[in-house]
């Protein structure tokens, strides 16, 4: 029924994502079948389509089908194009990654309460949605594919749901997926209303006025950028990510953050076509917000879940920005610049999938032998777990950007597309863009902070409760998982310029053109716009870095003398340390937390208790709470209690309204 | 023929057989039986219209519109009949009904069935007016079955208000009679809808606006169109809850479906005036306000069956909005919605049942942690109303979409309205939804005997008609679609 | 329209009208239970009276018919029920306080004028005649449901109903030669059904809220007080 | 083969540099505070000291504890050796242009932060804080002024922005003069001189980069030493280089390079002079006071850019 051979892989990837949902059903009766059945199915699938998405983007080719399903007039289409195909390898990869891990993860749940056929079931519809939302080719599927992912995603949320604070996240989670959905889906019967037809084709061919086209912008920007997290949307956010279990955190910030950047670039760059200027800079205000706020907030969790989701609001932030310059090029014909930029924001959607799904693992596998969550009960957790202390560093390198991984890269690429500024004619654009990239590299510095803190806090010091202390090293599976990510970060870093070429398709498919000479000087050299403009090579980096060091090593062996004595710590002088004079993470980002104190509703308190003991109380909430979401909450309750006076129990009373209704009526039409 | 009078007649003999039997566990079966027989009469009957396109004689008439709401009405009839006999048993045994009630009840539920489908296949704007009115007088004594003071308000507050509301009705049918005089040779058929139909143009405009008020006002209470409504949400609560399940998924479908074959009369006289989409304009309007007025009251019922009605107000609204939208696009969304929203809705309805039974109370504060107490129940509640919110792959959301897209394309700066009143309904929905089902469960709750075999089966179809909407059935609607707005989609 | 140039029964018909307008006033305005009931079923005589008048007038024989139905019903039976149930309810002293009495009537007084008004621009088809009983009947009918929201006494309600009731029947017979005989018959099955559940009511309201009066129906409310 | 060659030495030019430029400043610190001062060469031999005494670590410490030195020194060094010192146009300068610079001190920073942490004392903790918030704060500043740069040369690559500043001959450029100072704050900050950091102290409250070293000794001290040293050069080579780039060899002839290495020596020295004037006439200042200092670089960054774009492009 389908020609192309990767189409229907990817399809078949589906259908394996989707038996793993029919397996889990029996895993009520069996519990072991969700370990050797439903998880694995899973991993397959996201191989599967990680071997699809490769095949399709070395080929550049693209294939459509049309599956038998859907309204009458209104098939199901399926489409797999180059863009597709970068996200079937996104989610492959981690998918992939997240099978190997789930076998041991899910070990737990087995003896808990809560229902493993959900947890197997949605997470295998959660993945299949993922997939048809790439896949979609018309508004039907995609919105039902949308939605399938959300609501798949909200169960998972929802899982454990007896904390309240769980129900709540899902509730608010479920809500703004819901409004978000529905901006989506107005936004595509914009589109739809100049088109005729929701087929992504006749999408594509509509001609829209400016005014239609930017309502159709805006709508989008609004559903994706729900899903995505953009402040101030992202409220949701915090809370729904860390209370999923890890693996599935880890499919949620990873990777469904990615689909809604899909989505967003499929509807702004692909259907609705004529881009303008002002597009852009507000995407690069909104991304700058959202990276600012994000990775500030992140600073200041201690609940380490949550503060990797925190961070993946600065990250889509930083996505954002660089689709805001493509944006901004595209529409001042700047195309090759336009595409320099897009190809940035699609590899650091690549790398953060990688990276943030790698510490959402390390995350839980902290979780798995510790069971704590709290950063200020950890501690020296890398003697104790060497192999994921050793892969969370990587992961913790990558995402501050640190070359010569691969956060660093996508970063730089960036920075690059940003100093290209000085093409365009506004003066004023000229002076605001480069100013965007100062808050980027705020952003880059802080993020560097944030994560000396969980490294410094969580893995290295001394353990702070007793059953960190005791921690034991993860099961093999759990690290291998991890250890496959680590090594797609580190890959993803060296070789920057062959991933370039594969992402380079896209670039032509949407924008017309590619960057032209990424690799002019040779597969050493990365040099985005010309050798002169810029230059990186992250092969000689590594080399040199791993020469000297070797050659300081040698000299040291033969010169000095080798041994190294164990002692107490110094520290000044003073009394051995105890773990609890080590700083805590609260305390780590009280200095930043006093600079940017604006930003933050801080509730600071010393209380002494019943029992005699001063506790320090610290509560830090977000401002949008006050300023966004309470307000709307309670207009719609006292709406609700305005109208409540219709329903005054009077039978009287109710016929008085039939009888004004009725004249009202026929006033009306006589007149 | 004989497949119209089967299914009109299994009911009424149905109906007078089981007031004679007096045990309850026979009882329950035979009402299965009956219906179940209705069940094949109305498929018969939908083989042969679908082979004939058109049944007419006697006074009745079936065409694609009402034949598929016969097939609904009759296969809603026979699930929430499976559900109603082993409900009915564990009401009698915790001594909430005497036993002449029963028979009563039983009795009752098939006359309600029998005055739908009288409803629906009559040709006779008088007999439908009959029949309706018939619908309201034998559920209004089902309402006030357990005889609480509530009950009987309810009941009261039922009768009064559909009563009168009934009574304008018949007066814009008496209207409706007098224009058809002016024009008609023999005045016999002057209420004859067909006949009416094919001389609408001549129907004098002023008398058929001033009657459609009257009939949009009249069947409006009916449908539950606010501000007619406040009958709806009482009866639906205080009833049992086999009722409210018939009720919500039949009864505002038959109103509905007389306002809309009297639009059709009434745009055809109005074609040629000033002001052709009068009709429509109206029905938009209703629809509009009871659905954003019902999404605004779901944010504070403390009753789970009080919610659940007025999350009918909301979708009657929804469709009825549709239905004034007219276009085929619209046509066909409301038509799928009528069908979808009454599968869901009852669906929702048996397992709200079986919860209440399980908690012992219908206050929404006390149903707690369903799923920790009955994972059945409460996944099924759950999956309810994700559906009722118009999720995919459910087949809500398609109708939702097309009602949606239909509206983008003539009144774009509706659909916001339409949109925050589904963010604000969702909300009210699952704000009361959540605590309900998930949490710990509370002591003293222990699982009851459930029979969900009804909310598989209309989950099950609602889920196959999100995914796929069959050909027949494409077919079928279309039909029915090209009746009402003059053409079809396909 | 000028009076003389109707035939006599039209004149007759109109006459009777009038009256039945008058009594639904009255009605409105009638305080005490039993004394309402016979102006009720006055009501129905008249509502029969104009039935056969036009029958004899346009010669319609199933007029006859329904207009001894009519008769036996709304001028016979139902009241004679109504009147059975007060008596059984003890009722035949009740009579209830109306505020602002005068009011009311005014506003009954506004909805004629309103239904007059309203039906003015059907004068271009046929004879004005019809136009204005229908605007007669009109007004019936919203006065009867006027009544219903200014009475508070459940029994007083069902009047009000049926004295919209009789609004119908006199828009049927006088405007249109009646309807077709099938539905006659079953408006009137379902008129008697109404009523024999109305007596239901009325006890079953009686022993929940051991009164009759509608305003103590109230548990089922959204509004906390 | 040659030009590698060449940059070899450069690089090891560069590494051997760095502690005779430190113990310069010391030493013209001394003579302004009337004290004859260690010696010139004092720094070699305290290297040579810490390199041959052998070394101790606490037994909280974890592995990276001794990972972290080598990795700081050598991307210190990196990043150093991209740096065109006597020569302009060595082939490591293609190996990153500035910003990857930048990455690369942010790679050493983060590693000297984890060490900080890692042996579980109050110290470490409160230095990686401090210095965490100090770069937090100096980064986008830094960054505008090289942005700056950037714009006017059309090129990130330090090369190239020389290269066009020699080409276009000296000009008054306002934006060059904001750049120029927003550079010099923020290497104070970077390289932490007064009055954001005081290098001789060991007064335990105001350490930041000493107070993350404090558990390090023998060679891995050393190591961590040399590469502050070499940072503070790499600074050095960066203000005066970029801004005032006649002097360096654009030829490999051996009397262009014979006078480049001349020319980058005497400007590090009046650099060094000017460093140790301004250390001695100024007082470190409060923690909470480094962020008005560093708002001052940024601003004088955005300032720079604005004149750039406003001033010097028009349009």
């Amino acid at each position: 029924m389908i020609a192309d051979p990767s189409l229907s892989l990817a399809l078949f990837a589906v259908l394996l994502a989707l038996a793993s949902a029919a397996v889990a059903p029996l895993a009520g009766r069996r519990p072991r079948l969700l370990r050797r059945g439903a998880v694995p199915l899973l991993g397959m699938a996201g191989a599967m389509a990680l071997v699809a998405g490769l095949w399709t983007l070395s080929a550049g080719t693209s294939a459509s089908a049309i599956l038998p399903l859907g309204l009458p007039w209104l098939p199901w289409h399926v489409r797999l194009d180059p863009l597709a195909a970068v996200f079937l390898v996104l989610i492959g990869l981690v998918t992939t990654a997240v099978g190997f891990y789930g076998r041991d993860y899910v070990r737990d749940f087995e003896r808990g309460r809560d229902s493993l056929t959900a947890l197997g079931g949605f997470s295998g519809l959660f993945l299949a949605g993922m997939l048809l939302v790439v896949l979609a080719d018309d508004a039907f599927v995609f919105m039902v594919a949308w939605e399938l992912m959300s609501l798949a995603s909200y169960f998972l949320v929802a899982f454990q749901h007896e904390q309240a604070a769980n129900r709540r996240a899902a509730f608010l989670y479920l809500l703004m997926a819901h409004i978000g959905g529905l901006a989506i889906l107005l936004g595509f019967g914009v589109l739809a209303g100049f088109g005729g037809g929701f087929d992504f084709a006749s999408l594509r061919a509509a001609e829209l006025s400016p005014l239609w086209a930017g309502v159709a912008f805006a709508l989008a920007l609004l559903g994706f950028g729900m899903k995505a997290g953009l402040v101030p949307l992202h409220a949701w956010l915090p809370e729904a990510h860390p209370v999923a279990p890890s693996h599935i955190s880890a499919l949620m910030s990873g990777v469904m953050l990615k689909v809604a950047v899909y989505g967003f670039i499929r509807v702004v760059f692909d259907l609705n076509g004529a881009v303008h200027w002002s597009w852009g800079v507000a995407l690069i205000g909104i991304g700058g917000l959202s990276a600012l706020v994000g990775v500030l907030f992140a600073l200041m969790q201690t609940d380490l879940k949550r503060l990797l989701a925190y961070s993946s609001v600065e990250n889509l932030g930083i996505i954002f920005i660089a689709l805001g310059l493509a944006l901004l090029f595209q529409a001042t014909a700047h195309s090759n610049l336009a595409a320099l930029a897009l190809v940035a924001a699609l590899y650091h959607a690549l790398n953060h999938a990688l990276f943030k799904s790698l510490l959402f693992l390390g995350a839980g596998a902290i979780l798995h032998s510790t069971h704590e969550r709290d950063l200020d009960q950890m501690g020296g957790l890398l003697r104790r777990m060497p192999w994921t202390g050793s892969f969370f560093l990587i992961g913790c390198l990558s995402i501050s950007a640190l070359p010569p991984f691969n956060g660093f890269v996508s970063e730089w690429l960036i920075f690059q597309a940003a100093l290209q500024a000085w093409n365009l004619d506004s003066g004023v654009l000229r002076s605001l863009v480069p100013i965007a990239s100062a808050v980027l590299a705020l952003t880059g510095a802080l993020v560097a902070a944030t994560f000396v803190k969980v490294y410094g806090i969580a893995f290295l010091g001394q353990a702070r409760s007793r059953h960190v202390r005791r921690a034991r090293p993860s099961p093999r599976g759990m690290w291998v998982g991890q250890g496959l990510l680590a090594a797609f970060c580190v890959l993803f870093g060296v070789l920057p310029t062959q991933i370039l070429s594969l992402l380079d398709p896209i670039a032509v498919q949407l924008l017309g053109n590619g960057v032209p000479q990424a690799d002019a000087g040779g597969w050493l050299w990365l040099t985005p716009i010309s050798a002169e403009t810029a230059s990186y090579s992250a092969p000689l980096t590594i080399l040199l870095l791993a020469l000297i060091a070797g050659a300081a090593i040698l000299w040291f062996r033969r010169r000095t003398s080798w041994r190294v004595r164990r002692c107490d710590p110094w520290d000044c002088g003073f009394a051995p340390p105890t773990p609890r004079m080590q700083y805590t993470a609260a305390s780590f980002a009280q200095p930043i937390r006093r600079v940017f104190a604006l930003l933050f509703v801080i509730d600071e308190a010393q209380e002494t208790g019943a029992d005699g003991v001063t506790r320090y109380r610290l509560k830090i909430t977000d401002r949008t709470w006050g300023w966004l979401y309470l307000p709307l909450a309670r207009t719609v309750d006292s709406a609700s209690r305005q109208v409540a006076r219709l329903q005054s129990g009077s039978v009287r009373v109710y016929l008085g309204w039939t009888l004004m209704t009725l004249l009202v009526l026929l006033w009306i039409i006589a007149l | 023929m004989t497949a119209l009078l089967l299914t009109l007649l299994t009911p009424l003999i149905g109906g007078l057989a089981l007031f004679l039997v007096r045990a309850l566990a026979p009882a329950g079966w035979l009402n299965l039986a009956v219906s179940g027989l209705t069940l094949l009469g109305s498929l018969w009957l939908a083989w042969t219209v679908a082979q004939v396109e058109v049944i007419a004689g006697l006074g009745f008439r079936v065409d694609a519109f009402n034949v598929y709401l016969i097939v609904l009405t009759a296969f809603v009839g026979l699930t929430t009949a499976i559900f109603s006999r082993p409900y009915m048993q564990y009401v009698q045994a915790s001594g909430r009904i005497s036993v002449l009630n029963l028979r009563l009840y039983h009795s009752l539920y098939q006359a309600f069935m029998l005055t739908m489908l009288v409803a629906l296949t009559t040709d006779n704007l008088g007999v439908l007016w009959v029949a309706v009115e018939g619908a309201t007088l034998a559920t209004v004594l089902l309402v006030s079955l357990y005889r609480t003071p509530e009950a009987v308000e309810a009941a009261w507050k039922y009768f009064i208000l559909c009563g009168v509301g009934i009574a304008l009705a018949l007066f814009g049918t008496v209207l409706t009679y007098f224009a058809a005089q002016l024009v008609l040779a023999d005045t016999e058929a002057g209420l004859t809808w067909s006949v009416l139909h094919a001389h609408a143009a001549a129907l004098d405009p002023t008398v058929m606006r001033i009657a459609f008020v009257f009939l949009l006002v009249g069947y409006g209470t009916k449908v539950g169109l606010v501000p007619m409504h406040q009958w709806l949400p009482d009866a639906h609560s205080e009833g049992p809850t086999p009722m409210s399940a018939v009720l919500s998924g039949l009864l505002l479908n038959v109103a509905l479906y007389a306002v809309v074959r009297l639009k059709m009369l009434v745009d055809g006289s109005l074609a040629a005036t000033d002001t052709p989409h009068l009709a429509g304009a109206l029905l938009m309007g209703f629809g509009l306000v009871s659905f954003m007025v019902a999404a605004l009251f779901l944010h504070r019922q403390r009753d789970i069956k009080r919610l659940f009605s007025y999350s009918s107000i909301e979708h009657m609204g929804l469709m009825t909005f549709a239905f004034g939208l007219g276009g085929p696009l619209a046509t066909f969304g409301a038509l799928l919605h009528m069908l979808v929203h009454s599968l869901t809705k009852s669906a929702i309805f048996v397992t709200v049942g079986h919860a209440t039974h399980l908690a012992g109370t219908q206050s929404i504060e006390r149903i707690r942690g369903l799923i920790r107490t009955q994972p059945t129940i409460g996944w099924s509640l759950l999956f309810g109303v994700v559906a009722i919110a118009g999720f995919p792959p459910f087949g809500v959301f398609t109708s939702e979409f097309l009602l949606l897209t239909a509206t983008m394309q003539t009144h774009p700066w509706l659909t916001l309205v339409l949109l925050s009143g589904l963010a604000i309904a969702f909300a009210g929905l699952f704000r009361h939804l959540h605590p309900m089902v998930y949490g710990t469960a509370p002591d003293g709750q222990a699982p009851v005997t459930a029979n969900l075999l009804p909310v598989f089966v209309h989950l099950g179809l609602v889920l196959w008609l999100g995914l796929a909407i069959p050909d027949f059935l494409a077919h079928w609607l279309n039909r029915a679609t090209a009746l009402i707005a003059g053409g079809g989609v396909l | 329209m000028s009076l003389a140039l109707l035939p006599l029964l039209q004149q007759f018909v109109v006459l009777l009208a009038a009256l039945a307008l008058f009594l639904s006033f009255v009605l409105l305005a009638q305080m005490r239970l039993v004394a309402a009931i016979h102006v009720f079923a006055w009501q129905g005589a008249l509502v029969a009276a104009v039935t056969l008048t036009v029958a004899v007038a346009g010669a319609v024989e199933h007029l006859y018919f329904s207009a001894v139905l009519t008769l036996a019903l709304k001028a016979l039976l139902i009241p004679w029920m109504l009147h059975r149930l007060v008596r059984r309810l003890g009722l035949e002293r009740h009579t209830e306080r109306l505020r602002h009495p005068a009011l009311v009537v005014m506003a009954g007084v506004a909805l004629v004028i309103f239904s007059y008004w309203l039906v003015l621009p059907m004068v271009e088809q046929g004879q004005a005649f019809t136009r204005n009983i229908i605007a007669v009947s009109l007004a019936l009918v919203l006065i009867g449901l006027l009544m219903m929201v200014f009475r508070q006494q459940a029994v007083a309600q069902v009047l009000g109903f049926m004295s919209m009731e009789n609004g119908l029947f006199l828009a049927a017979v006088s405007a249109t030669a009646g309807m077709p005989l099938v539905v006659e018959l079953g408006v009137a099955f379902d008129l008697l059904v109404a009523m024999v559940l109305f007596g239901v009511f009325f006890f079953q309201i009686r022993e929940s809220i051991d009164s009759l009066d509608v305003d103590r129906l109230n548990r089922l409310t959204e509004v906390e007080s | 083969m040659i030009v590698w060659l060449l940059a070899l030495l450069q690089a090891l030019l560069a590494v051997a540099l760095a502690p005779l430029l430190v113990g310069w400043v010391r030493k013209v610190k001394a003579w302004l505070q009337n004290r004859r001062g260690a010696p010139l060469l004092q720094p070699y031999a305290d290297l040579r000291k810490l390199l041959t005494k052998d070394t101790r670590v606490a037994h909280t410490a974890s592995p990276l504890f001794r990972v972290a030195p080598y990795i700081v020194f050598v991307a210190t060094w990196l990043a150093c050796v991209t740096v065109p010192l006597i020569a302009l146009d060595l082939p490591t300068a293609g190996i990153a242009d500035i910003i990857v610079l930048v990455g690369l001190l942010a790679l050493a920073r983060f590693f000297l932060a984890l060490a900080g942490m890692d042996v579980g004392t109050a110290f470490g903790g409160m230095g990686a804080s401090r210095e965490m918030l100090i770069s937090a704060l100096a980064e986008p500043a830094l960054l505008m002024a090289v942005f700056t740069l950037a714009m006017t040369a059309h090129s990130t690559s330090l090369v190239g922005v020389m290269e066009h500043h020699l080409t276009d001959g000296f000009l008054l450029r306002p934006s060059y003069l904001f750049a120029f100072g927003a550079l010099v704050l923020v290497a104070l900050a970077e390289c932490g001189r007064i009055p954001i950091d005081n290098p001789a102290t060991h007064l335990e409250l105001t350490m930041v980069h000493e107070a993350m070293l404090l558990e390090y000794t023998g060679r891995y001290l050393a190591l961590m030493e040399w590469a502050a040293w070499i940072k503070l050069l790499l600074y050095g080579v960066l203000l005066v280089n970029v801004f005032l780039p006649w002097g360096i060899a654009t030829a490999f002839t051996p009397t262009a390079l014979a006078l480049g290495l001349i020319a980058v020596v005497v400007k590090l020295a009046l650099l060094g002079a000017a460093l140790a004037v301004g250390e001695t006439v100024t007082a470190k200042m409060r923690l909470f006071r480094v962020p008005g200092f560093l708002n001052l670089a940024l601003l004088l960054g955005l300032l720079g850019l604005l004149s750039h774009v406003i001033l010097e492009v028009g349009a």
